[in-house]
């Protein structure tokens, strides 16, 4: 889909010199397969740790687009919002854990269907 | 001095949970009593006939980023009408003194909020400031009728509130597209403020007319969908016997008295001016619901048992006849759907407070559990009769004089077959004489089923429920009958409904200091109504050429049909649901009068 | 109200002297009445106190209540008020008799509603409170006041009982009774008359519902005024109709325009408007005079008190459809056809005689009077309808005398006899000592019903049946007339043969004119006649009319007598009567009426407004009486049948009874087909249980199944929309199931739909 | 570089004002510890007063982050009011008392570690840190960036907010759903970089116009589905359907101080991204509509997240879920105001610009939210077990008129603005979105909008005739609710109740919708502004604080 999606918006399949032999197709499919199996993952798994791995994983899969967006268009825009992501998503990894050991010590578990207290 | 009319009330409001208790009644009879003298000084100092006085209007700044103004005026109609709210506020104050004993402040707080929001719908010139006090009476009126109404006034509050507050929201959007047509639409220079962001009744009213009809026909319905509830047109009219019902007596008061105007009064104001063209195509289906109403409200009045639910059924029946005459968009119909509103604005809310004294003394309203209060209640009976025949439509009374305007007009509203152009008294329009005859129908029915009421509550042999009738529900033993012998005329020192309601048998001197103003002007503006028809007869002019114009235009527009088989397409489909059949001679008739018009 | 009187008479004495009002207001009238007769179309508004004396006698009634103002002032307040009234009206009377044919006065007070119209200057709808004088009014108000005169000072005393609350309303009713009476007759516009026909209407509601603690007398003020407002109906829609096509309802512009056959722009008036007017309005007569379909609420009206049948529901009131016809004659006679005066006479003719036929069957004296009266109205619309506008109203004329005469010799026995009105329990009232003058004019007005030679009863009644023979194709009306007036006296005369001669024997009622006594009325105590009314017969003493019911019994028997001298007075215009019909709107000359020797009058012609060709189209066909000229021979024949009726009423009831319960008529009912129509007739032709079952019946049911289609579907339509904001709250309150991945799934779920939305939308 | 550090003193201010919070709230000493407020109120009186110097940063919504900060200083320190006291109640008490009871000890020390009053002030600044920088931001990494910097605070706020499972509960739920909000605008803003070849907003601007101005006229696929991307993961922010799932949940779970605070910091963060990146994309060249999808897009779902949210909020009998899914309808109107856009260029008055009819009802609705949960907030529910809990059921308000009036009569109008009764605030903010709607053609939009306002009648007049109409608890039997013991959270109630009453009082509104009207102004012409409008106020500024008091915090 991705791979559909971008040869009819760019219009032109290949990268430049370096990495011919890969286009961005690829790295877009990746990254749709990535996200996807991020929220997958994130749908199907009880275990927050595991939940939280996901979003992690579906927060790469958008550092790599924009990564293979960045060559794509032969600037540094797209690398430079990574490190950003990545700064994001290790401020949102610790307030996870940090979280997660809370509830932890409350329930003695890491099923985060057990909070269902709430709702309606 | 227009402000005042509504400032008083709210003053008086804003005192009312600050004064010592045994003052609350004393200041909001001051907060009534001020704007009567204020309206009644200006009905005396102001003429009407050339439209509002220029001294009469204001405007002042209030958010002209939203195009807000406050924009207040008065004509005729307004006038009448501010001034009908004016006068019942003190007898409404006079009528719940011993109705009201408990949250006093909290009653006559809302009391007169309700009383100025009522005030400034009347007044407002600018639509937004309309709505706001449009929208405003909803919330005292909810208030009133949930604290002080009796057993079920929870639901029927909610249900007055929702019910008109959803129609309403429709209404403001309606209001709202015509403001947005006068900016962005209209080109700069159509009109002298086209193209600019104007609240202003009279800008509006310029752009409205110069819609494309079928978005006419939209905001037509939008704006209907709030102020027909409010009337309320059959068949959306199902909250009103509801709320009448639970209401406390001075709600139901006010509300048959001046709240259901503002249904009608924005409907003459807001929507035939503003959309005219739509106006003359719904105007059929209007009608036909009018006289439906008129006719299933009249015998669903009949079957009722609930005395006070009666009289709110004969609310719609009576607004069916405004309604009607309104769509008639000629001088007659207008000028009597402006009196029947003041008309019905007298004796519907006399008869309230009538059975409002009732059920004080005996706590119901069945009709079947009390009767023949005639005997007991003689002055009480004399006024309920008299109240009763002026809402059956006697000439002589009050209500005749709307109610034979309003059927004269929906007559005119159309052409006699045979006529090429209107004769005599015809004005042309999409109405006519199929539907004068059914509205003339419902005052048989009026007739029935208020006689019924009569012969069920004033007439027969007296009985009451046994539990709250006091003395007089001791067994009707002869002895007893001779024991009371001459107390028929000196009833006042007798208690009826037991110690707790401290009340005289029949009428005390409050209460007929309630109802005899009522009554006076019954009387007065059923034998000489030509102070309103001379106040209203501006403003009726102007709309009354404006809609023979939009008929005119609308009478062009339709396709010319061959033969007499040109029936006006609204009329036959507004006449299809009874006087189809037997009308579609006069129909004809009329498709082909209503061209050659002068 | 006050303030209005002054308003109108424009003197002081109206707003200011309140008890001196009415003698004021009576001179400064009779001064301008005797003098404006010379002017020509402006009359004097002190005509306008000959209605409002009336309503200022209603409010100062209305006044005696409150005040507790005891003892029988209203009465007074009334009999002075409406004798003042009568004297105005003759005043009146002489100042419109110079009038020439055709001419009227209007008395203009005030514009009562008025207001423009129409875009162009002149639209304007006035109807004012103003008066239209001719001499149709001037007939009509002499004997409303005269009658309402007397018999208020007959009710005076029958009313007695009452005095306290129930006699000020009494006369509060009866006052305005005759105000809107005035109103009616007088008005110079259709809306004023209106006015007056509701009026009348609500008069006869409130004062048939007396006596309020009757079920039966609550039930028939209510038929009353609901069949009225059925006609009502049609008035009141001939009225817009009227003003559509005419642009006016003002009789002074109304009438030129019926005469020359133009509408409001002048152009010849559609053919629809020649029958469809007439119909409207004769819907709206024969509500008010009780006619075929609409005749059932007069019968029940006889639970008011007997003053009150006498004047409104024989006298006066009833005959205000006859009136309507004739003030409107012209807009009947717009079309060539006339079809709608041909259904007046059809009906009227089929009413007299159905009436006839129920009043021979009923036991209550009263009653029969009552259909008696609707019988002789039949005639009267017979008349209408066969063209003789002046034999319908001097009937009308005839018949408020001796119609009067008899019912209040009937509330006199009734008065006299606790409430008795059933010919089987009363006998020889004649002959109980006291009750001679109430004999002896029950006999006048018997006489005069029956239609004896040379009673005024006789040659009204025989104008209306000669010209019925006359008139091409109305034979069979003049047939069933006749059948009629054998039926009628019949009837009558079996009242008078069982109640008035005949052996003593009397039972005294059930009731105290209704009053039951169960509550604070307690009259009995009040005036002295505490056990005179008492129920057990063995003690019972009839209670002998005094002056005030004496006097104007007889004088009203003698009346009715002088009444037929008015037939002698101007033999050209066919008597007195047919010289105020002559020179009104109601002018016609009937066809034939040339033809009689005893009638010829040329002129009557010249009165003609509007015959146009149809005076000479029918004079080709003249209809005859077994080919004599009915008016030559129809004077022996009525006589003749008349006397048969009363031979046979003395056969069956007078001859031979020995108790007041049976008569010679009692053998014939064992024959069962007698008896069968007997019992039909009796029970009025199951009319009412027919009406109750094909219209009361249909429409409450009606009622009941609009309510709960009203509180099912659309307030049911109502609580649903209401209600699918909850519902849909409900449904969806189930994904907010607290799971963290129930959401999650709902969440990726939503942006997946976007996505594939987004994908297939730019593609 | 000294450029874009003057844009940001409002935000400079608001960061070192949270540091200087984090510190003293640990300080030993009670006295200092409760300057914590008083610091963070003036630390936002100063971000106010310096929001006064922003410059037109984004060249599509120059007045966007003037505006925005103004505004954002101002109904902060309302929602300072309301935060006061949502932490270390209980522990503060203790240790006033001096440690009895619960500690045992003679003598309490005071332990850091137990103390989150200064996190909980700095998480509070951070987070409208964050907030005011969205409203300048001009790239999507700085947008990223400041989403992410206002929702970061919010999780730990829920979580720590009471101290109790639900809170727990509820922080989980939050956290966990916005990482996957994040994730998904993230991943959008990914795309659109990709299908534009820019991050700058301005770029995207120039870059998406010439997309739409070349042979074929569409946006780049790649770009829509990262713009759609967008607008859905920042659905998440503004509750809109379908991420909206988490906010009963959380506005019940979290103390309604912080609920008060959700309900109006994310979602001004969410519209004024989305307001930024709508405005890249352009409402069309005549200013009338947005590039299809996204239209479709946000139409469905402004009619979905009203319909959704006032039909659950109906079923509730929890006043903090009803005012959740209100907020959640709030969000669809305010959409349709997203989606109307700035209207006609030069086009006289707010009511028909889309954009300054969100701005206007953001701060409508900021402080009448505040109002209505600081009312909850005020009062606490003492539960059988002794444990005292801050209202939550519609029960607990009932006779609240009576018993406490003040707070009642604030509740019920706090309640009816939000339902937007006239003549309160709430009204004068929805008429604008009425009038926008209608402006952009949206006439079935505007319908559905004026339905839902109808439907939100139905719970909204439940709780004010709750508070009105029932009779008084007090003196009937034993009375469960009581005050709470932060005592300026009534102030909270208070001044949002007078801002309801006086920003719809002519010259208050004027100022404020003025200072709207600045801020959507997408074409600055400052001369015409002024002939258009002579006798206006020229401090806009004070119009969105004025009517909020500077008032200090504990």
């Amino acid at each position: 889909m991705a791979q559909a999606l971008a040869a009819a918006a760019l219009g032109q399949g290949a990268f430049p010199e370096p990495v011919s032999g890969v286009t961005l197709y690829h790295y877009l499919f990746v990254s749709a397969a990535l996200f996807a199996l991020g929220v997958i993952g994130f749908v199907t798994r009880r275990n927050l740790i595991i939940m939280f791995l996901c979003t992690e994983l579906m927060f790469q899969a958008a550092g790599l687009a924009l990564i293979a967006f960045s060559r794509y268009h032969l600037h540094h825009t797209g690398s430079a919002f990574v490190i950003f992501v990545l700064t994001v998503a290790a401020a949102e990894a610790a307030m996870a854990l940090a979280l997660v050991v809370l509830l932890f010590r409350r329930r003695q578990t890491l099923d985060g269907t057990q909070w269902r207290q709430l709702r309606g | 001095m227009l402000l005042w009319l509504i400032l008083i009330p709210l003053i008086g409001a804003g005192l009312v949970p600050v004064v010592a208790k045994p003052y609350v009644r004393t200041v909001a009879y001051a907060a009534t009593a001020g704007p009567l003298a204020l309206a009644l000084y200006i009905l005396g100092s102001y003429s009407f006939a050339a439209g509002a006085p220029e001294a009469l209007t204001r405007v002042a700044r209030w958010a002209p980023d939203l195009g807000l103004t406050l924009r207040l005026s008065m004509d005729g109609v307004s006038a009448a009408l501010v001034a009908l709210t004016a006068f019942l506020g003190p007898l409404c104050v006079l009528g719940s003194k011993t109705a009201v004993t408990e949250r006093v402040r909290t009653f006559y707080g809302w009391f007169l909020v309700l009383q100025a929001a009522m005030t400034g719908v009347f007044l407002a010139r600018d639509v937004v400031l309309f709505y706001v006090f449009f929208e405003f009476t909803l919330v005292p009126m909810f208030i009133l009728i949930a604290l002080f109404g009796s057993a079920n006034r929870r639901a029927a509050s909610v249900k007055f509130f929702l019910y008109t507050f959803t129609g309403s929201v429709l209404s403001l959007a309606g209001l709202l597209s015509l403001a947005w047509y006068h900016a962005a639409v209209l080109p700069p220079g159509s009109t002298p403020n086209a193209g600019t962001w104007s609240l202003a009744l009279s800008d509006l009213a310029l752009a409205g007319r110069a819609m494309p009809a079928n978005l006419q026909g939209w905001v037509f319905l939008a704006l209907m969908a709030g102020f027909a509830v409010k009337v309320p047109l059959f068949p959306l009219h199902t909250w009103l016997p509801l709320a009448h019902t639970e209401a406390p007596t001075v709600g139901s008061v006010v509300l048959a008295g001046v709240l259901l105007k503002l249904g009608t009064y924005a409907i003459y104001t807001l929507v035939i001016p503003l959309v005219p063209d739509a106006a003359v195509a719904f105007a059929p289906a209007v009608g036909v619901l009018s006289v439906l109403g008129i006719l299933a409200a009249g015998l669903m009045c009949w079957v009722q048992t609930d005395v006070k639910r009666l009289v709110a059924y004969s609310s719609v029946a009576h607004l069916g006849f405004c309604m009607l005459g309104m769509f008639a968009f000629n001088r007659s119909g207008l000028q009597g759907s402006l009196l029947y509103m003041i008309n019905h604005g007298l004796s519907t809310p006399a008869l309230f407070f009538c059975i409002g004294m009732i059920y004080e003394r005996y706590h119901t309203r069945s009709m079947d559990e009390l009767g023949g209060l005639g005997s007991r209640m003689p002055a009480w009976s004399s006024f309920m009769v008299f109240f009763t025949m002026a809402s059956v439509g006697l000439p002589g009374l009050n209500g005749f004089v709307g109610e034979f305007l309003t059927v004269k007009g929906a007559f005119e509203a159309g052409a006699l077959p045979g006529h090429d152009g209107p004769r005599g008294g015809m004005t042309g329009g999409v109405l006519g004489p199929w539907f004068a005859a059914w509205a003339v129908a419902g005052m048989i029915v009026a007739a029935v089923y208020l006689l019924y009421m009569l012969g069920r509550v004033v007439w027969g042999t007296y009985h009451a429920p046994s539990e709250h009738g006091g003395p007089h529900a001791a067994p009707h033993s002869a002895s007893h009958g001779q024991a009371h012998g001459h107390g028929h005329g000196h009833g006042p020192d007798e208690p009826a409904g037991g110690a707790h309601t401290g009340l005289p048998t029949d009428l005390s001197g409050r209460e007929v200091r309630v109802l005899v103003p009522l009554a006076a002007l019954c009387l007065l503006l059923g034998v000489y109504p030509a102070p309103l028809l001379n106040m209203f007869a501006d403003s009726v002019d102007t709309t009354a050429s404006l809609m023979q114009g939009a008929l005119r235009r609308a009478e062009q527009v339709r396709p010319e049909a061959p033969e007499a088989g040109a029936a006006a397409q609204p009329q036959s489909a507004g006449a299809g649901d009874g006087a189809a059949g037997s009308g579609a001679e006069v129909d004809a008739g009329e498709g082909e009068g209503v061209e050659g018009r002068r | 109200m006050l303030a209005t009187m002054g308003l109108i008479t424009g003197t002081a004495a109206g707003g200011a002297a309140l008890a001196a009002a009415p003698g004021a207001e009576a001179l400064a009238g009779a001064g301008g009445v005797a003098g404006v007769s010379v002017s020509a179309h402006g009359a004097p508004l002190a005509v306008l106190a000959i209605a409002l004396l009336p309503l200022l006698g209603a409010a100062l009634c209305a006044l005696t209540a409150p005040l507790r103002l005891g003892g029988k002032l209203p009465a007074w307040i009334t009999v002075g008020g409406l004798a003042a009234a009568f004297g105005l009206t003759v005043l009146m009377h002489s100042g419109v008799s110079g009038l020439a044919a055709g001419e009227a006065l209007v008395a203009h007070g005030y514009e009562w509603i008025a207001f423009q119209s129409g875009a162009g200057p002149g639209d304007r709808f006035v109807a004012p409170f103003g008066f239209y004088l001719d001499s149709l009014t001037s007939l009509w108000m002499l004997f409303v006041t005269g009658l309402g005169c007397l018999i208020a000072l007959y009710a005076s005393e029958y009313m007695e009982h009452d005095v306290g609350l129930g006699y000020a309303r009494f006369f509060v009713a009866f006052n305005l009774f005759v105000f809107s009476m005035a109103c009616l007759v007088m008005a110079d516009n259709l809306l004023l008359l209106f006015l007056g026909w509701e009026g009348v209407g609500l008069c006869s509601y409130l004062l048939i519902g007396y006596f309020y603690k009757k079920p039966e007398a609550v039930a028939a003020a209510k038929k009353a005024f609901i069949v009225n407002r059925v006609g009502d109906f049609g008035l009141l829609l001939g009225i817009l109709t009227i003003f559509g096509v005419f642009g006016t309802v003002e009789y002074a512009a109304l009438f030129p325009k019926l005469a020359a056959g133009r509408d409001a722009l002048g152009e010849p008036l559609a053919a629809w408007v020649g029958w469809v007017v007439p119909l409207l309005l004769v819907c709206g007569a024969f509500g008010k005079s009780a006619q075929l379909f609409f005749y059932v609420w007069l019968p029940d009206a006889m639970e008011g008190p007997t003053p009150v049948s006498a004047l409104i529901h024989a006298a006066t009131m009833v005959t205000a459809g006859v009136y309507l016809i004739a003030r409107m004659f012209p807009a009947f006679t717009l079309d060539e056809q006339q079809w709608v005066l041909g259904l007046v006479a059809a009906s009227g003719a089929v009413t007299a005689l159905w009436s006839a036929t129920i009043a021979m069957a009923q036991h209550d004296i009263k009653r029969i009077m009552g259909y008696s009266t609707i019988s002789q109205l039949g005639y009267m619309f017979a008349g209408l309808g066969v063209l003789t506008t002046t034999g319908a109203a001097f009937h009308v004329f005839t018949h408020a005398f001796f119609k009067a005469t008899l019912f209040l010799c009937c509330g006199a026995v009734m008065h006299g006899f606790a409430g008795q009105l059933d010919l089987r329990r009363l006998s020889g009232v004649w002959w109980v000592k006291g009750w001679g003058i109430i004999g002896a004019a029950m006999l006048v007005g018997c006489l005069n019903l029956a239609g004896f030679p040379f009673t005024a009863g006789f040659f009204s009644k025989d104008t209306i049946l000669a010209q019925a023979f006359v008139t091409p194709g109305a034979a069979w009306v003049g047939w069933v007339l006749l059948l009629t007036a054998g039926l009628t006296a019949y009837y009558t005369f079996r009242v008078f043969f069982r109640v008035f001669v005949g052996p003593v024997e009397y039972h005294p009622g059930q009731d105290d004119h209704g009053h039951q006594g169960d509550d604070g009325h307690a009259h009995s105590s009040q005036h002295g006649h505490a056990g005179g009314h008492g129920h057990a017969s063995g003690q019972f003493h009839p209670h002998a009319p005094r002056w005030a019911i004496n006097s104007v019994v007889g004088a009203l028997a003698v009346l009715s007598i002088a009444a037929a001298a008015t037939y002698f007075v101007y033999p050209q215009e066919h008597g007195w009567v047919g010289k105020m019909v002559g020179h009104s709107t109601a002018a016609f000359a009937a066809p034939g009426e040339h033809h009689s020797g005893a009638h010829a009058d040329p002129h009557s012609d010249a009165h003609s407004t509007d015959l146009r060709s149809n005076g000479a189209a029918h004079a080709a066909a003249l209809g005859t009486f077994l080919g004599f000229d009915p008016h030559a021979v129809m004077y022996y024949v009525s006589a003749l049948v008349g006397a048969v009726g009363i031979g046979v009423a003395y056969l069956l009831h007078g001859a031979g009874r020995r108790t007041a319960a049976t008569a010679g008529a009692d053998g014939l009912l064992r024959n069962p087909l007698v008896a069968l129509v007997h019992r039909g007739a009796h029970r009025k032709w199951y009319v009412d249980e027919v009406y109750h079952a094909l219209i009361t019946l249909p429409l409450w049911v009606l009622g009941h199944v609009l309510h709960l289609v009203d509180r099912l579907l659309v307030d049911g339509l109502v609580n649903a929309v209401g209600a699918a904001p909850k519902l849909t709250g409900g449904r969806l309150r189930v994904q907010q199931s607290g799971v963290l991945n129930g959401y999650a799934v709902a969440m990726a779920g939503g942006i997946a739909l976007v996505v594939l939305l987004v994908v297939f939308m730019t593609n | 570089m000294i450029e874009k550090i003057q844009a940001l003193w409002p935000e400079i201010a608001l960061f070192v004002t949270a540091c200087v919070v984090m510190v003293i709230g640990l300080s030993p000493s009670a006295a200092v510890r409760r300057l914590c407020g008083v610091v963070t109120g003036l630390g936002l009186l100063a971000a106010g007063a310096l929001a006064y110097t922003t410059p037109a940063v984004n060249p599509a919504l120059p007045g966007l982050a003037l505006y925005g900060k103004a505004m954002v200083a101002g109904i902060g320190l309302v929602l300072l009011l309301l935060a006061s006291g949502t932490v270390d109640r209980e522990y503060e008490s203790f240790l006033a008392r001096g440690g009895e009871g619960a500690g045992g000890q003679g003598r309490a020390e005071y332990e850091p570690l137990r103390s989150t009053k200064g996190e909980f002030y700095a998480f509070f600044l951070f987070s409208l840190t964050g907030l005011m920088l969205t409203a300048g931001a001009t790239d999507l990494v700085w947008l990223f960036l400041a989403l992410e910097l206002t929702s970061l605070p919010t999780y730990v706020m829920v979580t720590i907010s009471s101290g109790r499972d639900r809170s727990m509960e509820a922080g989980v739920k939050y956290f966990f759903l916005g990482a996957m909000g994040a994730a998904t605008f993230l991943y959008g803003f990914a795309m659109l970089y990709g299908g534009t070849g820019t991050t700058s907003l301005g770029g995207i601007a120039n870059a998406l116009a010439a997309q739409r101005a070349a042979p074929g006229g569409q946006i780049n696929p790649i770009a829509m589905l990262g713009l759609v991307l967008s607008v859905v993961g920042i659905g998440f922010k503004i509750a809109a359907v379908p991420m909206h799932f988490y906010t009963a949940d959380v506005y019940q779970g979290a103390s309604p101080s912080v609920a008060g605070f959700l309900a109006f910091v994310p979602k001004a963060a969410g519209f004024f991204a989305l307001l930024s990146l709508c405005a890249a994309v352009g409402w069309g060249p005549t200013g009338d509509t947005l590039a299809e999808p996204l239209r479709s897009v946000l139409w469905v779902m402004a009619a979905l997240t009203m319909t959704v949210g006032n039909a659950l909020a109906v079923v509730q009998t929890s006043l903090r879920r009803v005012l959740a899914y209100s907020s959640v309808a709030h969000s669809g109107y305010m959409l349709v105001g997203v989606i109307a856009g700035p209207g006609p260029a030069g086009g006289g008055t707010l009511m028909t610009s889309g954009v300054a009819a969100v701005l206007f009802y953001l701060l409508a609705y900021g402080l009448t939210n505040a109002g209505s949960f600081a009312v909850l907030g005020c009062l606490e529910r003492v539960r059988p077990d002794g444990q005292a809990e801050e209202l939550d059921s519609i029960e607990d308000v009932r006779g609240l008129c009576q018993d406490r009036p003040l707070l009642g009569w604030a509740l019920v109008l706090s309640v009816m603005s939000l339902l937007g009764l006239p003549p309160l605030l709430g009204f004068f903010a929805k008429l604008p979105l009425f009038g926008a709607g209608l402006n952009a053609g949206e006439y079935a939009l505007v319908v559905v909008l004026a339905l839902n306002s109808a439907v939100a009648a139905f719970y909204y007049l439940r709780v004010a005739a709750a508070a009105v109409l029932e009779p008084g608890q007090v003196g009937r039997g034993p009375v469960s609710v009581r005050p709470t013991t932060a005592r300026w959270r009534p102030m909270a109630a208070f001044v949002s109740a007078a801002g309801v009453v006086a920003l719809a009082i002519y010259p208050v509104t004027g100022w404020a919708l003025f200072g709207a009207r600045q801020g959507a102004d997408a074409r600055s012409e400052p001369a015409q502004r002024a002939a258009a409008e002579p006798a206006l106020p020229s401090d806009p500024h004070a119009a969105s604080v004025g009517a909020t008091p500077p008032a200090p915090a504990e």
